[in-house]
């Protein structure tokens, strides 16, 4: 499916989302946190898209607003899509997990969750991966300071 | 501890066994923790992160330059794979024009790279069921592989051989002549690991129909390399998206349909007979030319998101640059091969006895920095 | 017939016209203790210099050479080590147990060292259930796995010693009855009657089909036995750590080492025994030199100890379902065959005797 | 019958493998893969393009190649080489220029990434191939690669 199509059908589906192919080699769309489970299983279960295979789950700090970047791939019909999620709530962040849709996503959206500290809603074992339990803060995010064991050049 | 044991919920008979973070079966400083009844596996629990070293955060301080150096750090037996992705990222970002000499070394050193990986794994695979002496025949092997790495690039593990715009040096002259009497020797020991490993009745019986993955699983855990295709799953990033020169050798990508331990064994085998057979194809037309194009001493990426996958002898390794116009990235993240396979452990191996993890997690192939960034 | 007490005649002669009967019993235990731990240090580090040395052969590496001639000392120089080392332990151990294990598994050790004829005349204890005695004997040890593991208070540890339980009850069966196979030949377990009928051909000869799949069973059964690998699910060091001995160290883990390096010597001293003759030279070629036997025993059990050794630095180990799989579905109805075969050899007298 | 022929079958597998760890068996005399490192001291040749250490060659005037220009320090990732610089009087034009004082290297410090002799416009420091840098002090580590005494050669920073 070209990324046209692809766009036409997914705001189809969901008026309320932005689209870009600007400064990136994927279709970009953007959509709000409450839409985001629902399109994420249409993208999964529409035969006609078919992103079955979440290549990569990151989390952004984009200074305002934490973000979740969702890099989507169909093993049959081999078109991907970057899928972008944005929460302003910096202090209790939460977006909904999509590690029932993909199962991958369970360790991916643990990692996000210890680096930014984004609670994914529904989540079966949301807790920290990498850290200790104890530690305190989020070190990705931009406004992480830890005086001792970070170098600034 | 306690509060491990706390949130287990255990039924009387099962007990809770902690496998690392030094055990010699984990390869590093994994943990897993295990809740087992008997031998049997109920629930395998990773515990990750005793070698977080945080480099995505190292990333958004250092220049494009210094990034590709700590690649070398995170899947240190695909170094030079690694190294290679980060330098397309950065070199499709500045629509950069690699000369085709710089493509062919990149290919022929990239498929080295797995071999040599391969090699180590299937000593360790060995080793892990109990047959101490394949890992001194696969290191025989890879040590050839280090000194053609040694000679040229300068290091043996951590080579550091790529920079964005091409390669640190040229190969060196007895490059191309090491190569081929390697592609040499190592044909007649393939046959060798087939006859000490592969056909013997008791590996065969321990791998046989155990660690059982499912395409549809495969897909849905983000499997990669090795794991998925022996599930059926192709996912050769060397096939589906090329890069390098990879769109101009003829290879096969190695796919079993079994998915259980064995048939990632086979599919790891089969591999290195197609790695060496891409060698083979680019190793005696090496085009004349530059070995390097020169970039800004300091780089700067336009504004944007890039992303570069390659296929490393783990499996897909992602990178993914946001750049905001700066010399440093303002977000970068390494989609590793080894995180998301070993996130289908527990899932494949509950219900099997702990010779069976051993087993399974030997064909999963994970190296811990890798997963630990 | 024989002296219950021998050494050699002429020094159990000296002592005894020395000195009054008593005191010289005494002495001559005395004496036979001292040479049977010597041997027995002595044995237990040249074989683990030995398969130091072998498995690097096998591995394309040089192995232990800077200690001695030719690392002669190497051994020597790891027992020093371990017995300056300190003697850690788990908290909340049973102490008792804990330290009590590594003697049931060497004495096991010693004990059945006793009875094996290294010559006619250098065999300590020549009683005349021999066979039956070694059986009976080399199945202690396990209890001392058994309570190592169990006092260790580590969870690794117990299951290595689960395991050597369920191991070992299963493969003393075919050990025992691979033997008793034998035994139809020769008529007698008393270990000196045994070589005395192979004055006739070596039994694996005699038997031939059914001994030699008795040997094979047997070899297969004693490797098990040993807890050596392809069966070393006792420790499989890639599943459990060490297994039994996780917890152990210095002088405490060497005892352990030690025995079981002695005992993988006696599965292939009782083998030699059984199948091979013992100390008799092949064809009889030396038969006028008989204290060359103990040259021609100790040579047929290191070529036996060597097989177990290139087993252990080949095969990968089994699972442990499948070790049971091995003994009671394949070892186990063959061997019941098998004794049924040799019987009707021996009625038969189909046997080959030269 | 598929259990006698599991048992033949399993068994020549077995023996395979015997066969091949049995020929290196025999062959083992002049096979070892492994050096006997500290004994082969003296025949042991790293490769020319080793990283075991960054040097400054030193001519036979004592003079060096680096000008101070400090591109290696910035190129490089762990803060492995400082350099302490002052400004002299120049003899010859008796302008006031950038000279090293100490070019301070931090082995410690060091992944061997090559980033700083990739960078160096002079070729002032260089790999070297010696790889035996243990030692009993950490502090040994921190070394001064411009000899006592020793200046620029003449001509370089043109």
């Amino acid at each position: 499916m070209t990324n046209e199509a692809l766009q036409q059908l997914i705001t189809s589906w969901v008026p309320e989302i932005e689209c870009t192919e600007e400064g990136s080699q994927f279709l970009t769309i953007t959509v709000v946190p409450a839409k985001l489970h629902d399109l994420m299983r249409k993208l999964k279960e529409t035969p006609e898209t078919h992103f079955d295979y979440l290549f990569c789950l990151t989390g952004v700090d984009w200074g305002q607003a934490l973000g979740v970047v969702y890099h989507l791939e169909s093993t049959i019909h081999r078109h991907n899509i970057v899928v972008k999620v944005q929460t302003e709530d910096r202090e209790h962040p939460t977006i909904d997990t999509v590690s029932d849709i993909w199962a991958t996503a369970e360790f991916h959206e643990r990692e996000v969750y210890d680096f930014f500290g984004i609670q994914f809603n529904n989540h079966p074992n949301m807790k920290r991966i990498f850290m200790t339990e104890e530690w305190e803060g989020y070190p990705l995010r931009k406004d992480y300071e830890d005086e001792i064991n970070m170098i600034i050049k | 501890m306690e509060t491990v044991i706390a949130n287990n919920n255990f039924k009387s008979e099962e007990y809770f066994i902690n496998m690392g973070p030094q055990h010699p079966a984990t390869h590093g400083v994994l943990r897993l923790l295990l809740t087992i009844d008997g031998e049997i596996i109920k629930k395998v629990e990773p515990d990750l992160g005793y070698i977080h070293r945080s480099i995505e955060k190292m990333c958004e301080r250092d220049s494009y330059q210094q990034i590709v150096h700590l690649t070398d750090r995170m899947d240190y037996l695909s170094a030079n794979i690694n190294n290679e992705a980060v330098c397309l990222a950065v070199e499709n970002a500045l629509e950069l024009e690699i000369p085709d000499r710089v493509k062919v070394i990149r290919t022929i050193i990239g498929e080295l790279t797995r071999i040599s990986s391969h090699c180590l794994w299937w000593g360790v695979m060995g080793m892990d069921v109990g047959a101490l002496t394949t890992y001194f025949y696969g290191f025989r092997d890879r040590e050839m592989i280090n000194d053609i790495m040694e000679e040229t690039c300068g290091a043996r593990l951590t080579m550091n051989y790529n920079v964005p715009g091409g390669l640190m040096y040229d190969i060196h002259p007895n490059f191309v002549n090491r190569v081929k009497a390697f592609i040499t020797h190592f044909k007649t020991k393939i046959p060798e690991y087939d006859r000490l490993l592969t056909d013997n009745v008791i590996f065969q019986k321990r791998t046989q129909g155990v660690g059982i993955l499912s395409k549809e699983d495969a897909i849905s855990f983000g499997a990669s390399g090795p794991v998925g295709r022996g599930s059926g799953y192709s996912c050769d990033v060397r096939k589906h998206h090329p890069y390098s020169a990879l769109d101009r050798v003829k290879f096969n990508e190695c796919l079993e349909t079994a998915g259980d331990t064995f048939a990632r064994y086979k599919v790891r085998i089969a591999e290195l007979w197609e790695s060496l057979s891409i060698i083979e194809q680019l190793i005696d037309n090496i085009p004349e030319g530059e070995h390097r194009v020169a970039t800004n001493a300091v780089i700067k990426l336009p504004k944007g998101e890039f992303y570069q996958r390659v296929e490393t002898a783990r499996g897909e390794l992602g990178v993914y640059i946001i750049s905001t116009g700066t010399k440093n990235p303002y977000r970068l993240k390494f989609r590793s091969p080894g995180f998301s396979n070993l996130s289908l452990l527990n899932h494949i191996t509950v219900g099997g006895k702990i010779g069976d993890l051993v087993a399974t997690m030997a064909t999963l192939d994970l190296v811990i920095p890798d997963i630990d960034r | 017939m024989n002296v219950p007490l021998s050494i050699t005649k002429t020094i159990h002669e000296w002592l005894f016209s020395a000195m009054n009967p008593s005191v010289a019993s005494g002495v001559e235990m005395v004496l036979i203790a001292l040479v049977y731990l010597t041997i027995f240090a002595v044995l237990g580090l040249f074989l683990v210099l030995l398969e130091r040395r072998v498995a690097a052969w096998f591995q394309l590496r040089v192995g232990p050479n800077r200690v001695g001639y030719q690392g002669l000392l190497q051994t020597m120089a790891d027992a020093l080590k371990l017995v300056s080392k300190e003697l850690t332990g788990t908290d909340r151990a049973d102490k008792f147990l804990y330290n009590l294990a590594p003697y049931f598994v060497i004495i096991s050790a010693l004990m059945a060292l006793a009875v094996i004829p290294f010559s006619r005349e250098f065999q300590a204890f020549d009683i005349n259930i021999g066979i039956f005695f070694l059986i009976a004997v080399s199945s202690i040890g396990v209890i001392g796995i058994l309570l190592g593991g169990w006092s260790s208070n580590n969870k690794f540890a117990l299951i290595g010693a689960m395991r050597s339980g369920v191991q070992t009850i299963s493969y003393e069966l075919s050990v025992g009855l691979s033997l008793l196979t034998m035994i139809l030949l020769t008529g007698s377990l008393q270990l000196s009657e045994i070589i005395e009928v192979q004055k006739e051909g070596w039994l694996i000869a005699q038997g031939h089909i059914p001994a030699i799949i008795a040997f094979m069973i047997y070899m297969i059964a004693g490797t098990a036995e040993t807890n050596r690998a392809p069966f070393d699910m006792v420790e499989a060091e890639s599943e459990l750590g060490a297994g039994f001995h996780t917890e152990y160290s210095g002088m405490k883990f060497a005892y352990f080492f030690l025995a079981e390096f002695i005992n993988m010597f006696l599965i292939a001293a009782i083998a030699t025994t059984v199948f091979f003759g013992g100390w008799l030279s092949p064809f009889g070629i030396t038969e006028s030199l008989p204290w060359l036997g103990v040259f021609w025993f100790l040579m047929k059990t290191f070529v036996l100890v060597f097989l177990m050794m290139w087993f252990r630095w080949t095969f990968p180990r089994l699972r442990v379902d499948q070790l049971l799989t091995l003994e009671w579905k394949y070892l186990l109805p063959i061997n019941l065959v098998n004794i049924v075969l040799m019987a009707l050899l021996v009625w038969g007298n189909l046997t080959l005797k030269f | 019958m598929s259990y006698f022929s599991d048992i033949y079958n399993g068994i020549k597998t077995l023996l395979t493998g015997m066969k091949v760890t049995g020929g290196y068996f025999l062959k083992s005399r002049k096979g070892a893969i492994t050096q006997q490192y500290p004994d082969n001291r003296d025949t042991l040749k790293m490769f020319d393009r080793f990283r075991g250490e960054v040097i400054m060659p030193h001519d036979e005037n004592n003079e060096h190649t680096c000008t101070g220009c400090q591109k290696c320090e910035i190129a490089c990732p762990n803060g492995s080489i400082e350099i302490i610089w002052d400004r002299g009087i120049d003899e010859e034009t008796g302008k006031k220029k950038k000279k090293i004082d100490k070019f301070v290297y931090h082995l410690s410090l060091c992944t061997m990434c090559g980033l700083c002799i990739d960078a160096c416009p002079t070729d002032a420091i260089k790999w070297g191939q010696n790889f035996e840098n243990s030692v009993y002090d950490r502090t040994k580590l921190t070394r001064v690669l411009n000899k006592p005494g020793s200046k620029v050669r003449a001509g370089v920073e043109d």
